[in-house]
C-alpha cells in the first residue's frame, strides 16, 4: 500500500531553516510562555517552600521548659539540658548560686552543648563555653544566646533575654 | 404551613415590598412615554416575527400559488425581526422596572423557574430561524419542524410573560401562590385575565406579517412581476382580517374577564374613552388601508397602513397601562414615589439615542440602496 | 553497515563531506557517518543546534529509530478523535504522579488524618492540589473506560493487537486498584467505610475470598495495618507495575501502528488521508492536554475536596455511604443477590472481566463478519448494563 | 429582606446567575475583540495580493461570528439580567434606579452594534471596499462603547468609589476605582477571544493551503498584547480592591476554614493557569501553523471559557459579604439598617415583608427562617450546601456560632433574635436527619447561660493580665 502521507517535500538546500522574522517572533512569545509559566508555577513554589518555625515565646512572650523541673536545678552546680518549644535549652546554677539559662544551639555548628558539672562543652568539634556562655576554646566562634530564666509555681520558664541578642 | 391562614389571607399586611429608595430618575410621565413608545417598536417587531412564523407554517400546509416566494421573503425577514424583538425588548422591561421595580421583582421570583426559562427558549428560537436560515436550501425537508418548534418556544414566552405581568399587578395574590412552591415553579393560571390577555397578545401577528407581505408585494408589482405581487398582496390582505376580526374577538374576552371591582376604578380613569376610541377607530382604518394597499402599486398606501397599525398597536399599549394602574391603585400608585431627577445622565442618552437613530438610518439606507440595486438588476 | 555510506556522498544537499568542518576522529568506524537522509531533517550545519544534534547522533546511533518514528502515521476520519483518548489517560498519569510527589512530602502514614488535614488547612494551596489528585484520579478512570469502549466499538483488539488488548485491561485493573488503595489514605470517615464496604465485597468472593481480603486488609477489620499495607501498595508497587505494562503497551502501539476501523479501511488509497505523528498529531493533542490541565483546576475550585472527620472505627457509618462510582457495579450486583444467593452475584461480577479478556479471541475477522457485529452488538448491551448497574448505584 | 428568595434546591440561584453569565462574558468578549479583529483583517486583506481568498475565508469567520454572537451571547446577555432580578432583586432595583441611563445608553449601542454588523455582513458582496471597513471599524468602536458603559456598573458593585446611599454620586460611583483597570484587563482579553476566534476558524482549512499558515500566524498574534499586560494590569485590579477582599484573597491561599475559605483564591489561580495555557497554545501554533486541527482550536476555546469562569467567579466572590459592597448584604440586608443599634436583635421574620405568620420554634419557623435570611446564597445540599458545611455542628454549638457568622468577613451579620436562632439550628440539625427541638436548644443556651455568669461573678484567684 503506497505511503501516501502528504509531506510536504523538503524544499531548498536549506528545508528547516525558519525564515527571521518567524524565529525572532517565536522568541518573544516563548519568552513569554515562560514568563506565565513562572507564575502559575507560584502556587506550587508556595506549597513546597518551607513553613515559618513559630516562635517559641508565642503571645505571652515566654515559654515553658520542657524536661527540665525547679528541682534538678536546686543544688549549686547542678544543670540540665532541657527543650522550648522546638529549640533545645540548658539550665543551671552557677557554683554562685545564680540560676542562668542559655539556648543550648552551638554557634559553631548547630549541636547542642551539653553541661558537664564544672563547664559548657559540645561534643561535636569539642568546643567549650564558661558559666557566662562566652565560648572560651574549641572553633565556636559566638558565644551562646542567653536566656532569661524564672520559676513559677513549680515550672520554669524562659523568655528571651533583653541584653543578648536574638540567635 | 397553617392552610386555613393561608387560604383566607388572613394577615395584616400585604407582603409589598417599599419602592426603591432611589426613587425615579425622571418624572413618571416621561418614564411612562419612553416605556409606551419602545413597546410598540417592540410589539411591531415581535407581531412581524411571529405573524411570520405562523404565515410561513401557514403556506407550507395550504401551499397557495407562489407560497416558495414568500416562504423565502418571510423566512428571510425572521432572524432579523427576532433579533429587533429582543433588542427593542430591552426598554421597555427597563422602564418598567424602573416605575414598578418592586411589583416586577416580586412577581419575577415567585414564578422564578418559569421566568428564568425565557432564555433558553429565546435560544431556542432564535438558533432554530438562524438553523432554517442557513440549511433551507440544502434540506428543505425538516424546514417546518424548526418553524414549529421556534413558534411554540415564542408562544411559551409570552405566556411566561403575560403571567408575570398579570401577578405584577395582584399582590394579594403573592404570599398564597409563594407559601406552595418556594421554588417558583408556580403561575398566575388562578387570574381569570391570563388566558385571554394572551390571545388578545398574539392576535395582531397575522395583521403585521400580513402588512409586510402587502408591502413586498407593492414593490414587486412595482418591479413587473405582477403575479407574484399580487399573490403576496392578496394573501396579505386576508390575514389583516383575519387578525383584525382575532383581535376585537379576544379583546372583547379579555375585558369580559376583568374582575368588577377592577373596571370601576378603570373607567374612572381620565383618558380611558378617548384611547380607547382611537383604538377601534385605527383598527378600522389599518384594515381599510390595507384593503387598498393590496390592490395599488404606489409605495404610499401600504406604509401608511403600517403606521396605522403602530398606532394602534400604541393605544393597546397605553390601554394595557391604564388596566395596570387600575388595578394596583389600592395598594401603589406612581404618584407617591420621590423623583430624584438625573437629567444630565437622561440629556446623555438622548442624545446618543439621537445620534444613534441618525447614524444607523443613513448607513441603511447606503447599504439597502446597492442592495436593492443589485436585486433589481439580478431579476429585471 | 552497507559500503554505500562510506564513499562521500556527492548529490548530498549539503555538500560533499569535504565540505562538513573536520569532524572528530572517532575511531570506532561505525559512528564516523551521519545517515545521508538525517541531513535533510538535521537543522543547518553551521548553527549551533546543528553542530550539537551531528555530534550527538556520530556518538548515540539512534537514526534508525528516528526514521521508524518519523514514519509513524494516525488515520484522519470521522472518529479520529477518539485515539486521543490514550493520551488523555497519559496525561492524568503525570497529573497523578507529579501531584502524588507533592502530597507524599507532607502526608505521613502513620497520623494518616492529621497531616492531611495539615496539607488542607495549613499548607498554601495544599486544598488545589489534593484536589487535583482526587478529580484527576476520577477523570484518568472516566477517559480509561471511554478509551477501552472506544477502541472496543473500533474493533482495534483485531490480530495483531490483542497484546496491546490485554495490557490494557491490566493496566485498566491496576488503575482502579491504586484508586481503590488511594481512597482509604486520608483516613476520614468517608474513605474508612467505602474501603470496609469495598473489601467485604472481596471477602464474599467464594473459596478463598476472606484469605485474599485477610491479606489485603492485614486482618479482619480495616485499621491503621492496612495503611501500613495500601500506603506502599500506592505510591510504589503498582504506580511500578503500571509504568512497566504502560512501556509495553505503548511500545505495542508504536509497532503494529494505530488501528484503523473497516469504514477507513475499505477506502481507496487516494481518499486515506493521513497526520504524521509527530509534528501535525502531537501538535494537537498538547492543546487538549492543557484544556484538561484548566479543567482541573476549574473542577478543583468549584467543587473541592473537603476532609471529613477523622475515621472513628466505633462510630456509625455515615448514611448512604458507597465506593467510589467505579466500582459500583460489583456493589450493585451484591444488593441484586442477597443472602444465599451471594456467590451467584460475585460470580457474575467476577465474570465481567473474563468476558472482555476473551473478546480479541473470539472476534478476529477483518472486515468484521456476522459474527464481528454480534460481538459489537452485545458490546452495546454490555455497555448499557455497566453504566446502569453504576448510575443506579449511585442515585439509590 | 424586602423580596420572597428564589430557593432552588440543588443549584441556588447565585449558580444559575454565574452559569448564564460565564457564557455570556465570553461570547460579549469575542463579540467585541472579533469587531477588532474584522476591521484588521479587511484592512490586511486588502494589502495582500490573493486578498480575495483571505475575503473568502474572512466570510466564514464573519458567519460564525454573526450567528454565535447574536445568538447565544445577545441572549445571555438579557438572560444574566433576567437572572439577576431573580437571585437578588434588591440589589438589581438599586442599580437599574441608579444606573437606568447608563443601561439606556449602552442599549442604544447595542442596537447600533447589531445594525452595523447586519449591514456588514448582509452587504457583503455589494458594499464597496472602503465601506466593508468603514462598517468593521464602526461596529467595534460601538461595540467598546457598550464595554465602557456596562464595566462602570459591573465595578461599580466591587468598589463603589465615592458613591454612598446618601450622596448617590452617579459619576464617582461609575467611574470608582476598579472601573480603569477592568476596562483594560477586558479590554486586552477581548482581543485574545478574537484570535483563538481566528484560529478556530482557520482550522477547517486544508493543510496543504499556504494561506492557512499565514492566516494561523495573524491570528495567534493576537494573543500577544494580553500576554505581555495582563499580569501587571491584573496587579493594578489588585491594588483597587478592598482591604478585606485582598485579606480573604491572601488567607485563601493557606487554606482556613477547613480548606474552604480558599475558594476564591483558587479561582484566580485558575485563571492564571488558563492565561498560561492559551500563552502557551498560541506559541504551539506559531511553531506549527499548518498542523492546527479543529480539535486543538477548540481545546484553546474551551481553555479560555474556563480561564473566564476563574476571572468572574474570583471577581464576584471578591465582594462577599456583600453585593454591592459596604451597602448591601448579599442576603439583602442593609448595611445602614442592620448597624442601627436593636435592629438586628428585632424578630427576623417580622423584618421581612414575607412574614408568613408562623408559630414561632416550630420547624416552619426553622425553615422560613433560614430560607429567606440564608438560601439567598446557600442551598441545603447542592452547590455551597449548609449540610456539609455544618457535618460537625451540634444544636448548641450552631446556635452559638450563628452570632458570629461574620467574623471571617465572609458573612453578613445575623438579624434577628434568639428564637430565630435556635429556630435555624433547629432545622439544619433536621437537615441532618437529628430532630431537635427549638425550644429545647433555647432552654439549654438559657441554662447554660445562667452557669456561666454564676461563676463568672464568683471572685476567683488568679487575676487575669
Amino acid at each position: 500500500m503506497g505511503d501516501m502521507v502528504k509531506r510536504d517535500a523538503p524544499a531548498g538546500p536549506e528545508p528547516n531553516r525558519v525564515d527571521k522574522g518567524r524565529r525572532r517572533f517565536l522568541w518573544v512569545t516563548g519568552g513569554l510562555g515562560l514568563a506565565w509559566l513562572g507564575l502559575s508555577a507560584y502556587p506550587v513554589y508556595r506549597y513546597i517552600a518551607p513553613r515559618p518555625v513559630p516562635d517559641p515565646f508565642g503571645k505571652e512572650g515566654r515559654a515553658a521548659v520542657k524536661k527540665v523541673s525547679p528541682a534538678d536545678v536546686a543544688a549549686r552546680g547542678a544543670g540540665a539540658n532541657g527543650s522550648y518549644g522546638q529549640r533545645g535549652c540548658i539550665v543551671f546554677r552557677t557554683p554562685q548560686g545564680e540560676l542562668k539559662a542559655f539556648d543550648s544551639k552551638c554557634t559553631h555548628a548547630g549541636c547542642n552543648v551539653n553541661f558537664a558539672g564544672d563547664s559548657i562543652s559540645c561534643h561535636c568539634h569539642g568546643g567549650i563555653y564558661d558559666f557566662d556562655g562566652k565560648n572560651v576554646s574549641g572553633p565556636p566562634p559566638r558565644p551562646l544566646t542567653p536566656l532569661k530564666v524564672f520559676e513559677e509555681n513549680g515550672v520554669l520558664y524562659v523568655a528571651p533575654s533583653d541584653q543578648g541578642k536574638e540567635v | 404551613m397553617n392552610m386555613f391562614v393561608l387560604a383566607t389571607g388572613l394577615w395584616d399586611a400585604l407582603p409589598l415590598p417599599p419602592p426603591d429608595p432611589l426613587g425615579y430618575p425622571v418624572p413618571v410621565e416621561l418614564l411612562r412615554a419612553l416605556s409606551y413608545l419602545t413597546l410598540t417598536l417592540h410589539f411591531v417587531a415581535l407581531h412581524f416575527t411571529l405573524g411570520g412564523v405562523m404565515l410561513w407554517l401557514w403556506l407550507r400546509l395550504r401551499r397557495p400559488a407562489h407560497a416558495d416566494g414568500m416562504s423565502a421573503y418571510l423566512g428571510s425577514g425572521l432572524t432579523l425581526g427576532f433579533s429587533y424583538l429582543v433588542t427593542l425588548g430591552i426598554p421597555p422591561l427597563l422602564f418598567v422596572q424602573v416605575m414598578y421595580g418592586q411589583l416586577f421583582y416580586s412577581s419575577s421570583v415567585i414564578i422564578g423557574a418559569h421566568w428564568i426559562l425565557v432564555v433558553p427558549l429565546l435560544i431556542v428560537a432564535y438558533g432554530l430561524f438562524y438553523l432554517h436560515k442557513l440549511t433551507r436550501e440544502r434540506h428543505p425537508a425538516p424546514q417546518w419542524v424548526y418553524m414549529l418548534f421556534a413558534l411554540l418556544a415564542m408562544l411559551t414566552i409570552g405566556f411566561f410573560y403575560v403571567n408575570n405581568l398579570t401577578l405584577m399587578q395582584a399582590p394579594e395574590r403573592w404570599m398564597s401562590i409563594y407559601h406552595l412552591r418556594p421554588n417558583g415553579q408556580s403561575l398566575n393560571l388562578g387570574d381569570p385575565t391570563v388566558l385571554p390577555r394572551w390571545l388578545a397578545l398574539l392576535s395582531p401577528a397575522p395583521a403585521v406579517a400580513g402588512l409586510g407581505l402587502i408591502l413586498a408585494g407593492t414593490v414587486l408589482r412595482r418591479w413587473q412581476q405582477e403575479d407574484k405581487g399580487l399573490a403576496f398582496q392578496s394573501l396579505g390582505f386576508r390575514s389583516v382580517l383575519v387578525s383584525v376580526a382575532a383581535t376585537g374577538a379576544f379583546g372583547a374576552w379579555f375585558v369580559s374577564r376583568i374582575p368588577q371591582d377592577v373596571l370601576t376604578r378603570v373607567v374612572e380613569m381620565p383618558l380611558l374613552v378617548p384611547v380607547s376610541l382611537a383604538g377601534a377607530a385605527l383598527l378600522l382604518v389599518t384594515a381599510l388601508l390595507a384593503g387598498l394597499a393590496s390592490r395599488s402599486r404606489s409605495l404610499a398606501v401600504p406604509i401608511a397602513a403600517i403606521v396605522a397599525a403602530a398606532g394602534s398597536l400604541a393605544t393597546l399599549v397605553a390601554l394595557r397601562d391604564m388596566l395596570r394602574l387600575a388595578w394596583l391603585r389600592p395598594h401603589f400608585t406612581p404618584d407617591d414615589v420621590p423623583v430624584h431627577a438625573q437629567w444630565a445622565m437622561f440629556f446623555l442618552f438622548a442624545a446618543t439615542l439621537v445620534l444613534g437613530l441618525v447614524l444607523v438610518v443613513w448607513l441603511t439606507a447606503v447599504v439597502t440602496g446597492n442592495l436593492a440595486r443589485r436585486y433589481r438588476e439580478a431579476h429585471s | 553497515m552497507d559500503d554505500s555510506r562510506r564513499k562521500p556522498d556527492s548529490d548530498g544537499p549539503v555538500g560533499s563531506t569535504e565540505g562538513t568542518p573536520a569532524a572528530v576522529d572517532i575511531p570506532d568506524s561505525r559512528f564516523a557517518e551521519i545517515p545521508p537522509d538525517a541531513e535533510k531533517v538535521l537543522p543547518p550545519a553551521d548553527s549551533v543546534a546543528g553542530k550539537a544534534s551531528r555530534a550527538f547522533l556520530r556518538r548515540v546511533p539512534i537514526w534508525p529509530v528516528i526514521e521508524f518514528l518519523s514514519h509513524k502515521k494516525v488515520p484522519r476520519h470521522k472518529h479520529s478523535f477518539w485515539y486521543t483518548l490514550g493520551s488523555m489517560g497519559l496525561f492524568f498519569l503525570i497529573v497523578q504522579i507529579v501531584t502524588g510527589v507533592l502530597l507524599m512530602i507532607y502526608y505521613s502514614p502513620s497520623q494518616p488524618w492529621s497531616s492531611v488535614q495539615r496539607i488542607v488547612m495549613e499548607i498554601p494551596f495544599g486544598g488545589l492540589i489534593r484536589s487535583i489528585h482526587h478529580w484527576s484520579a476520577n477523570l484518568m478512570l472516566l477517559a480509561l473506560f471511554v478509551h477501552l469502549f472506544s477502541t472496543f466499538f473500533m474493533k482495534a483488539y483485531r490480530p495483531p493487537r490483542e497484546l496491546t488488548w490485554l495490557t490494557g485491561l491490566a493496566l485498566l485493573g491496576t488503575t482502579m486498584f491504586l484508586g481503590f488503595s488511594g481512597y482509604l489514605l486520608p483516613w476520614d470517615d468517608l474513605s474508612f467505610f467505602a474501603t470496609r464496604v469495598g473489601i467485604s465485597e472481596i471477602e464474599k468472593t467464594p473459596l478463598l475470598g476472606t484469605w485474599v481480603a485477610g491479606l489485603v486488609r492485614g486482618g479482619p477489620d480495616v485499621t491503621v495495618d492496612t495503611i501500613g499495607r495500601f500506603y506502599p501498595l500506592h505510591v510504589v508497587v503498582l504506580p511500578l507495575l503500571l509504568l512497566g505494562i504502560l512501556g509495553i503497551h505503548l511500545f505495542f502501539v508504536q509497532v503494529q501502528g494505530v488501528s484503523e476501523p473497516d469504514s477507513f479501511r475499505a477506502l481507496t488509497p487516494e481518499k486515506k488521508r493521513y497526520h504524521r505523528f509527530f509534528s501535525e498529531y502531537l501538535v494537537n493533542e498538547i492543546p487538549i492536554w492543557m484544556a484538561l490541565t484548566a479543567l482541573l483546576v476549574a473542577l478543583s475550585a468549584l467543587f473541592p475536596r473537603v476532609l471529613a472527620p477523622e475515621a472513628d472505627p466505633g462510630a456509625a457509618a455515615p448514611e448512604g455511604i458507597k465506593p467510589e462510582w467505579y466500582f459500583m457495579v460489583p456493589f450493585q450486583m451484591l444488593k441484586l443477590f442477597p443472602g444465599s444467593l451471594e456467590f451467584l452475584g460475585m460470580a457474575l461480577t467476577g465474570l465481567i472481566p473474563l468476558l472482555f479478556l476473551v473478546v480479541p479471541f473470539v472476534d478476529r475477522t477483518v472486515p468484521a463478519d456476522r459474527r464481528g457485529r454480534v460481538v459489537a452488538r452485545l458490546g452495546v448491551g454490555f455497555l448499557a448494563f455497566l453504566a446502569g448497574m453504576t448510575a443506579w448505584g449511585i442515585l439509590s | 429582606m424586602n423580596y420572597p428568595v428564589w430557593d432552588i434546591p440543588f443549584l441556588g440561584a447565585g449558580l444559575v446567575v454565574a452559569i448564564i453569565a460565564i457564557i455570556h462574558v465570553l461570547i460579549s468578549h469575542f463579540a467585541i475583540g472579533g469587531g477588532a479583529f474584522l476591521f484588521v483583517a479587511e484592512l490586511w486583506s486588502n494589502r495582500q495580493p490573493d486578498g480575495e481568498r483571505i475575503r473568502a475565508w474572512l466570510h466564514k469567520y464573519a458567519t460564525f461570528f454573526l450567528v454565535y454572537t447574536t445568538v447565544f451571547g445577545a441572549m445571555t446577555g438579557v438572560g444574566i439580567w433576567f437572572s439577576i432580578q431573580l437571585a437578588s432583586p434588591e440589589g438589581t432595583s438599586l442599580l437599574i434606579h441608579q444606573y437606568v441611563f447608563a443601561w439606556a445608553i449602552e442599549w442604544v449601542m447595542f442596537l447600533g452594534e447589531l445594525t452595523v454588523l447586519y449591514l456588514y455582513y448582509y452587504g457583503w458582496k455589494t458594499n464597496s471596499r472602503r465601506l466593508q471597513v468603514w462598517l468593521a471599524g464602526l461596529y467595534f468602536v460601538i461595540a467598546w462603547g457598550s464595554l465602557f458603559v456596562i464595566n462602570g456598573i459591573l465595578t461599580f458593585m466591587l468598589t463603589p468609589g465615592g458613591w454612598t446611599l446618601e450622596n448617590t454620586d452617579i459619576v464617582a460611583g461609575f467611574f470608582n476605582p476598579g472601573y480603569w483597570p477592568s476596562l483594560a484587563i477586558r479590554t486586552l482579553v477581548m482581543f485574545l477571544v478574537a484570535g483563538l476566534g481566528g484560529l478556530l476558524i482557520a482550522s477547517r482549512m486544508e493543510e496543504e493551503d499556504a494561506l492557512k499558515e499565514r492566516i494561523v500566524l495573524f491570528s495567534s498574534r493576537w494573543v500577544l498584547p494580553a500576554a505581555l499586560l495582563l499580569p501587571g494590569l491584573f496587579y493594578w485590579y489588585w491594588t483597587t480592591l478592598p482591604v478585606n477582599t485582598a485579606r480573604l484573597m491572601a488567607a485563601g491561599a493557606t487554606g482556613l476554614g477547613g480548606g474552604r475559605l480558599e475558594v476564591m483564591t483558587l479561582f484566580a489561580v485558575v485563571t492564571g493557569v488558563a492565561g498560561m495555557l492559551i500563552v502557551l497554545g498560541s506559541l504551539l501554533f506559531q511553531a506549527r501553523p499548518k498542523a492546527l486541527t479543529f480539535s486543538a482550536a477548540l481545546a484553546l476555546f474551551v481553555v479560555a471559557q474556563i480561564g473566564f469562569l476563574g476571572g468572574e467567579f474570583s471577581r464576584e466572590m471578591a465582594r462577599k459579604p456583600y453585593v454591592i459592597y459596604d451597602t448591601l448584604y448579599s442576603n439583602s440586608v442593609w448595611k445602614h439598617k442592620a448597624a442601627e443599634p436593636g435592629y438586628r436583635d428585632r424578630s427576623f421574620l417580622s423584618l421581612t415583608r414575607w412574614d408568613p405568620d408562623v408559630v414561632p420554634l416550630t420547624p416552619a419557623h426553622g425553615e422560613w427562617a433560614f430560607r429567606l435570611q440564608c438560601a439567598s446564597c446557600h442551598t441545603r445540599d447542592g452547590y455551597r450546601g449548609i449540610v456539609p458545611r455544618t457535618a460537625s455542628w451540634t444544636a448548641l454549638s450552631g446556635f452559638k456560632w450563628l452570632l458570629t457568622m461574620d467574623q471571617q468577613g465572609v458573612m453578613p451579620p445575623f438579624v434577628g433574635t434568639a428564637e430565630d436562632r435556635a429556630a435555624i439550628s433547629a432545622y439544619i440539625q433536621s437537615l441532618h436527619g437529628r430532630t431537635v427541638s427549638a425550644a429545647e436548644i433555647l432552654s439549654q443556651a438559657r441554662a447554660e447561660e445562667v452557669s456561666r455568669s454564676k461563676s463568672a461573678s464568683a471572685p476567683t484567684r488568679e487575676v487575669e493580665p
